[in-house]
């Protein structure tokens, strides 16, 4: 999987997108599983999307919701499951050596291609070289994983079977980066017709209208239920919605608090949660933001809980750091975080010396209406601490360059996704990470990061982990907000769908309910 | 003849300013294609290996003339976004806008002219106002409104069609036909409304000619008069009007498929827009602009060949 | 038994006014007063009025084609014993274009732009006789033709397919003529049909009328604010003034023994008292043109040059307090020179010389309300040009305003006012101290009279006679219209084509004309005497 | 004498007054703040507490309904006002002195004006971004077109006129003719291209802020509004109801005003 900033929905969308659960669902233990029908075997279905696929070339692919679709279509050598595990999937098994230096996977057998050809090892070289930017000749248009480049230093077949990837130095996190797509060395429209080893293969592809796949009948583990799936790409939410209310989608996992409520006759509302960072990330490298206590006193002047009452009538999972409890036993629950309150906030401010008031700008993507939705509701409580914040809505590419790349802006909201490796959710906060947007500067933290990247020992790994956040939420980095909800309506007809702690729509799980 | 191959000539000639003009305008916009591509943390390298292939580094005068080139042979270049070819897109996208086109104009065509007479028999009397106050209120809402309330009444009150649920015309022709009648009414009425009060305005000056006296002073009767004299010296502006109305129907589908969600050439061109998929934007804007003066020239030359004043 | 008796008929028209923007005013117009008139059979009967007279009001009251808001009343309208105003539509729609038929004003716009020749007069046939001619091509072809060629049109055949804008004005008046008798109407009501035309055209059209009245009985009602025309056609004349008849009686008794004041003004305007007879000799020319050619070009898409050559070889002077006329039709060339004498246009070959200390001559044109500025107040007007001019206070502006208002007989409240709030003899006299407040010492009359009714013209003469007198202006008199031109003139030059044809004192071109189209000229203006 | 009310005058003027009134108050004064959240008030019909309701966030729709006709005057305005100053000048100009410049530009001028104003308006806020500026600069440019001919072809039918002849013949200037004879002649056409170009600006201005090229958030706009409003349409109508009214009001007033003053 590659990273990227959440590249959620199209300009007018009401929700952003990603999903976790673990932990973040209203039910419990076994929060995807709706089950409780039989499962039936065949059937189509319809999926609404709200993001069109930017290709269908697993390694071109940048936006979440490709990933998301393209899921049930690739696989890697492991794959994530339901609670954030990685599993063998093209591999049969692989060991890690003590020294973290090498990984070695053995593939499985027999494993066929949509297009009939057996998966090789020269096919897993081909596919991790690529992803790793590690080709002789590489196409410009491959996103290269930069977790990949940077730590691979060779990938050879030793066997028929077995595949072995070095690395420059030593790294234990390297699993949830292998999860990039296994696909034929030979095989040249990727773009148009794309084969991989996944559940459902590909049918036929409409820009901007449809995705369709049909079951993979030679599939090595567990086939899927259903015969067809369609996902159908809707302009937004809104467009989504109204078929929805005309029975026509069968899950469309993006829904408004509202627009909820009105489907609960039709549909189960599954509610999970998008498993992102959303926040007001400060600058702190300019002023007011350079001053701790200003920062401080925007945490305080925040009231997180009105933002979701606001938006998603109350749901969503707070978070009081940079990482979310999708990251399980890396997740620092012990922060309590900054209580909402007026006055502390207006008092460090005072103390601050911006005891008259303070005006900031809020530089925000337009096209994720969630966040701006988010700004909007953030400008009025600030109000209340005498802070006038003017909200500025920037095109996304003028975000990228302007805010992310440029670090030319004084706050921003937006939500950051990661994989499930933690290293990938807090180390932007790194003071040399090229991607340290914030301008966090801590030097503690730059050596606590190190350390826990080096960890090779479990528990001293979670540990510093905990610090980490620790150190995010002392120095209040930014206005920490939330994990955001995700509401998704599914079919009562259907069973079987599952929340990821990643973003897929995992099909090859949901089936008709016997009748 | 040689009017029509002038008419022509000067077609080529603004088609190509257009072209250049807009090529010129989007290789100006700041914040290109392959960083919009490559997503936040690419780095700088790949972003520059990516506009390389892409020939984003070449001067735009060069870039123009290749995109000429392949434009003439019908190579529009390759979505940034989709990777998919421009042409390929961009024709998947027509039958939607073309169909919800031709079925506005059949509306305009249909409605403004017996609407448009209704009224001269007495003008200004209580037909007349009625059918002037139509007008005006067709005139005045706004397309997307419409749409709204249309979707509102049929679709929500009264539940007489599907809000949303375009047809692919492979699948399911009527559904699509039956689908595109209500944003067809939407993109038409505004339409309609300027055409009806044309015509109406027409007739009624028509009949205060002295063409229409004489006519009269022949013994024909107000039924007569009105098709076999008025009429015709009224068709041949209101025909070129409607060959130039082609252009605000498309302009008008561009906002009603955003509200009926229909997977047409203007929420391509918008979608488009938002991802800098200029390519894409490229060829929507030039094969717009050449649908205009392309319906313009034809308006001309059609006016030349009906009107024997002008032949 | 008259074909026609109308006793007492009075009409009257809805009037809109927009008040303040909120409210219209609708108020009712009575135009015609009761009038009375009869048409005998085979007669042909003048009715003559200046404009608002009412006579074109009460002619398309016969055939009721006046607009749906005019309220006709009368207390008998009987044609051949059938009370027209008890008519049912369908029974109007019978006998108009069969028993009864019209011929307007202006054949352009009154024949149908866009259909043929030969659909528009075959209308008449099938309108009427639909079963003999509906499925009968041949029958109505052969019908067309022969009306048509009746009608003077030497190639019909060749006409059939062509539409009113190919042909001429002549041409164009015969076809509407030809549409009118193709059922031998028993009358045919002729609204100014010969106004648009020229002079030569005028008479043909007169012989038409005359050959039709003869040859089929058919009861003619002509309708003319020309005296001299009436007087050559009619039978009977009625005279009309502000919707009532001012007097009746045969040709003869109203041309040569008119009992009321109007009608002896009226006769008065068209025959024209003396205004000219100073003798200019041996006085230095104010103007020369010397063999002066005047081409326009123009420009056609390819770059080829079009040249129409408007004024070929022209050479005349104009002396000091001489009134020279300007004599020629549409396209002989007038305007041109005029426009050339004020420097508007350059001229391509040739010179123009003015005397020294003659300013640019300056200019009163024939549609005063297009001359003067309509979105001005009159006294605006009226000081442009001298703050243009500059060396004026603003008092003495607002006192030669008011001095050259008192000049042309309008008072100063006038100076308050639009041009569209004047009539049109006042704002001619605008225009006319428009051009004299610079004290010009040439003036160009380009048509100054003709937009205007002959009670007027004959107002707006004698003023600017004593202008003349009194400043010692030398006016450059254009005009076609003969009579006019020998009220005022002192020496006359006849245009034919862009080239001077005849040149002299008015006394030695009218009395002993000798270029043949200056004898064509005189014969059908002069006609009453 | 009878009078009679000019009804489509009256009612005109009413809409537009209306309108005018909610987007001058709005200025100064508005029910609530305009962007004062509150979570338990969302979604609320209409009521005498809120006028037209409440939106998602609990904010008035009503005060927000008021501060986006403000903001659809401005924009409307400020466009017109481009396109006529801009329209009249280069009209004029060409149309009075002629020659290859006004061949070129009126074949450019031609070209434009056969687009559709919103058509074109997409193309220029695709190059130069949405916003309210910008897409003043967007629909100001798209309005000189159809100035410009106006203005072009009155200048051409009255620079041929006598009494212009008759200035020249006072010996007065191009510039002196062009300002004080021929443009107070062309103010009453000018007049109703206006009011016509005033009620094309505000469709545009909404239709643009409706596809979320225009107004950006969160300064309200009617457009806007209304896009935000269609998601609401099953449990709250009259969301799309004020703003869609209101855009309404103010375009159908101007189209029978000048209805009446043509």
């Amino acid at each position: 999987m590659k990273r990227k900033l959440l590249l959620a929905l199209l300009m007018f969308s009401v929700t952003t997108a990603l999903c976790a659960c673990k932990g973040g669902t209203d039910k419990g233990d076994t929060p995807g599983d709706i089950s409780s029908g039989t499962p039936a075997v065949g059937g189509e279905i319809v999926v609404g999307i709200t993001q069109d696929l930017d290709s269908l070339d697993p390694h071109v692919a940048v936006a979440a919701g490709t990933d998301e679709v393209l899921f049930n279509v690739f696989e890697g050598l492991v794959k994530p499951d339901k609670d954030g595990n990685f599993v063998e999937a093209v591999a049969e098994s692989y060991v890690i050596s003590e020294d973290a230096m090498t990984y070695t996977f053995t593939l499985r057998e027999n494993v066929k291609f949509h297009n009939g050809k057996v998966v090789t090892v020269e096919d897993v070289v081909y596919s991790v070289k690529r992803c790793a930017g590690l080709l002789d000749v590489q196409d410009p248009n491959v996103l290269v994983d930069s977790a990949l480049s940077g730590a691979i230093s060779e990938v050879v077949a030793t066997d028929a079977h077995t595949v072995v990837i070095k690395l420059k130095a030593a790294n234990t996190e390297l699993l949830p980066f292998l999860t990039c797509a296994i696909i034929p060395c030979d095989y040249e429209n990727q773009a148009t017709a794309p084969v991989g080893t996944g559940p459902f293969k590909f049918v036929s592809y409409a820009p901007l209208e449809s995705f369709v796949v049909e079951k993979n009948p030679d599939y090595y583990g567990t086939p899927a239920y259903l015969d067809k799936v369609t996902f159908k790409v809707y302009a937004n939410s809104d467009a989504a919605f109204l078929e929805l209310m005309a029975g026509k989608v069968h899950v469309f996992p993006y829904l408004t608090e509202e627009q909820a409520a009105q489907l609960s006759q039709k549909y189960t509302i599954e509610v999970g949660t998008m498993n992102l960072v959303q926040a007001m990330f400060l600058n702190n490298g300019v002023a007011p933001f350079d001053d701790v206590r200003v920062r401080q006193a925007f945490c305080h002047a925040v009231n997180r809980q009105e933002i979701l009452d606001m938006l998603s009538g109350g749901r969503g999972t707070l978070i009081n750091s940079g990482m979310t409890p999708g990251l399980a036993s890396y997740y620092n629950d012990t922060i309590a975080g900054y209580e909402y309150s007026v006055e502390k906030a207006k008092q460090l401010l005072a103390d601050a010396g911006y005891a008259n008031g303070l005006e900031i700008t809020l530089t925000v993507p337009s096209n994720y209406q969630y966040h701006m939705d988010t700004a909007q509701v953030i400008v009025e409580q600030l109000k209340k601490v005498g802070v006038t914040a003017k909200i500025v809505p920037v095109e996304w590419a003028t975000w990228l360059s302007d805010v992310y790349k440029g670090r030319d802006y004084q706050a921003t909201v937006v939500g950051l996704d990661f994989n499930l490796a933690p290293s990938d959710v807090v180390k932007r906060y790194n003071s040399t990470a090229s991607n340290n947007f914030m301008n966090y500067n801590n030097a503690e933290f730059d050596a606590t990061f190190a350390k826990a990247l080096a960890a090779v020992e479990e528990q001293e790994k979670i540990a510093a982990y905990k610090d980490l956040q620790k150190f995010l939420y002392e120095d209040a980095a930014s206005v920490y907000i939330q994990d955001p909800a995700l509401l998704t309506a599914v079919s009562k007809e259907l069973g079987g769908y599952t929340f990821y702690p990643v973003y897929v729509q995992d099909m090859a799980l949901v089936y008709y309910k016997e009748k | 003849m040689k009017f029509i191959l002038k008419k022509i000539g000067t077609l080529i000639i603004t088609l190509v300013i257009i072209s250049f003009l807009s090529f010129l305008a989007f290789s100006l916009i700041p914040g290109d294609a392959a960083v919009a591509n490559l997503g936040m943390d690419a780095d700088e390298a790949a972003v520059e290996a990516l506009r390389e292939e892409l020939g984003l580094n070449r001067p735009v005068i060069v870039q123009y003339g290749d995109w000429l080139f392949s434009a003439l042979q019908g190579d529009f270049g390759e979505s940034t976004q989709y990777h998919l070819p421009v042409s390929e897109l961009v024709a998947k996208r027509l039958p939607a806008t073309i169909t919800l086109a031709i079925y506005s104009m059949i509306i305009i065509t249909l409605v403004s002219f017996p609407l448009g007479m209704l009224g001269t028999k007495k003008p200004d009397g209580a037909m007349d106002t009625a059918v002037t106050v139509l007008s005006q209120i067709g005139m005045a809402v706004p397309q997307f409104f419409l749409g709204i309330l249309l979707t509102f009444f049929f679709g929500i009150l009264l539940n007489w069609f599907t809000v949303g649920g375009y047809v692919n015309p492979q699948e399911d022709l009527g559904g699509f036909l039956s689908f595109l009648l209500l944003p067809a009414v939407a993109v038409a009425v505004p339409k309609c409304a300027t055409m009806t009060r044309y015509i109406r305005n027409a007739v009624v000056a028509q009949k205060k000619m002295d063409y229409v006296r004489t006519a009269r002073g022949k013994g024909n009767s107000e039924k007569r008069l009105l098709l076999n004299h008025v009429l015709i010296n009224v068709m041949m502006p209101v025909v070129t009007m409607l060959a130039m109305m082609a252009a605000d129907v498309l302009a008008g589908s561009i906002v009603v498929e955003q509200v009926f969600n229909i997977p047409g050439l203007g929420r391509l061109l918008i979608t488009s827009i938002s991802n800098r998929d200029y390519p894409v934007v490229q060829a929507i804007v030039i094969y717009i602009a050449s649908t205009v003066v392309i319906m313009n020239t034809l308006a001309d030359i059609m006016y030349q060949k009906l009107d024997p004043r002008v032949r | 038994m008259p074909l026609l008796d109308i006793k007492n008929l009075k009409i009257s028209f809805q009037v809109k006014k927009d008040t303040d923007g909120f409210f219209t005013t609708i108020g009712e117009q009575e135009v015609v007063h009761g009038i009375d008139l009869y048409v005998e059979k085979g007669q042909i009967l003048g009715l003559v009025g200046e404009s608002g007279s009412g006579k074109s009001v009460s002619s398309l009251s016969i055939l009721k084609l006046l607009p749906e808001d005019a309220k006709i009343t009368a207390d008998k309208m009987e044609f051949d014993d059938i009370e027209l105003l008890s008519q049912t539509e369908a029974q109007w729609q019978a006998l108009r274009g069969d028993r009864i038929s019209m011929v307007f004003q202006e054949p352009m716009t009154s024949l149908n732009p866009v259909l043929t020749i030969e659909k528009q007069v075959e209308e008449g046939l099938l309108l009427h006789e639909e079963e003999k001619y509906k499925d009968n091509k041949e029958l109505r072809r052969e019908r067309v033709l022969a009306v048509l060629e009746e009608a003077g049109l030497s190639d019909p055949e060749e006409l059939l397919k062509k539409y009113p804008h190919q042909l001429s004005g002549g041409m164009r008046q015969r076809v509407m003529i030809a549409i009118a008798m193709i059922n031998r109407p028993e009358l045919l009501i002729a609204d100014e049909p010969t106004t648009a035309l020229d002079a030569a055209t005028q008479e043909i059209i007169l012989d038409l009328l005359k050959y039709y009245c003869e040859t089929y009985k058919t009861s003619i009602l002509f309708i003319s604010h020309d005296l001299s025309l009436v007087a050559r056609l009619c039978d009977r004349v009625l005279v009309l003034k502000n919707g009532k008849v001012v007097e009746r009686g045969t040709k003869e008794d109203i041309f040569y023994r008119p009992k009321q004041e109007y009608t002896k003004k009226l006769m008065a305007a068209a025959t024209g008292k003396q205004l000219a007879g100073v003798s200019v000799t041996n006085a230095v020319p104010l103007l020369q043109l010397k063999n002066a050619t005047i081409e326009y070009r123009e420009k056609t898409f390819f770059g080829k040059e079009k040249i129409n050559t408007a004024v070929k070889n022209v050479s005349f002077e104009l002396y000091k307090g001489e009134v020279l006329g300007l004599v020629g039709e549409s396209g002989s060339g007038k305007s041109t020179i005029s426009k050339a004498l004020t420097g508007l246009l350059p001229l391509t070959k040739g010179e123009l010389i003015r005397a020294e200390g003659t300013g640019t001559p300056r200019m009163v044109f024939q549609d005063p309300y297009g001359s003067l500025n309509p979105a001005k107040k009159i006294g605006w007007i009226l000081e442009e040009p001298l703050k243009i001019q500059g060396g004026y206070t603003k008092e003495e502006r607002k006192r030669l305003v008011m001095e050259a208002l008192k000049e042309v007989e309008l008072e100063e409240g006038h100076a308050k006012r639009y041009v569209r709030e004047l009539s049109g003899g006042q704002r001619q006299r605008v225009a006319i101290a428009a051009a004299l407040i610079q004290k010009p010492e040439i003036v160009i009359l380009d048509e100054p009279v003709s937009a205007l009714d002959v009670t007027v013209q004959g107002q707006i003469l004698e003023l600017l006679y004593r202008l003349k007198e009194e400043h010692g202006i030398s006016y450059l008199f254009v005009s076609h219209d003969m009579n006019v031109i020998r009220r005022v003139c002192d020496r006359v030059i006849v245009l034919y084509q862009g080239e001077i044809v005849e040149m002299g004192t008015t006394t030695d071109v009218f009395e002993h004309p000798e270029h043949p189209y200056t004898k064509e000229l005189l014969r059908n203006n002069m006609a009453v005497h | 004498m009878k009078k009679k009310l000019n009804y489509n005058l009256i009612i005109g003027y009413a809409m537009i007054a209306l309108v005018l009134l909610m987007a001058v108050v709005g200025l100064f004064y508005t029910p609530y703040p305009v962007n004062e959240m509150n979570v338990l008030q969302k979604n609320q019909p209409p009521s005498f507490a809120h006028l037209f309701g409440t939106d998602q966030f609990g904010r008035d729709i009503f005060s927000r309904v008021m501060e986006g006709a403000s903001t659809s005057f401005f924009i409307a305005l400020c466009v017109v006002l481009v396109g006529a100053v801009i329209g009249t000048f280069t009209g004029a100009l060409t149309a009075y002195f002629g020659g290859w410049l006004d061949a070129v530009l009126m074949r450019v001028n031609d070209v434009l004006a056969a687009f559709p104003s919103v058509l074109l308006a997409i193309c220029f806020v695709a190059v130069i971004g949405p916003g309210t500026y910008n897409l003043i600069v967007a629909l100001g440019i798209v309005f000189i077109p159809s100035f410009t001919r106006v203005v072009r072809s009155e200048v051409l039918v009255q620079k041929e006129l006598d009494y212009v002849r008759n200035a020249k013949l006072m010996g007065a200037k191009d510039m002196r003719i062009l300002v004080f004879h021929i443009l107070p002649n062309i103010k009453p056409v000018l007049k109703t291209s206006l009011l016509v170009g005033f009620q094309n600006a505000v469709l545009s201005e909404a239709g643009m802020s409706y596809l979320g090229l225009g107004v950006t958030q969160p300064d309200p706009s009617l457009g806007r509004m209304l896009s935000e409003a269609q998601g609401f349409l099953w449990n709250a109508p009259w969301y799309a109801l004020a703003p869609g009214l209101t855009i309404l009001a103010l375009t159908l007033g101007l189209g029978l005003v000048t209805a009446e003053k043509e």
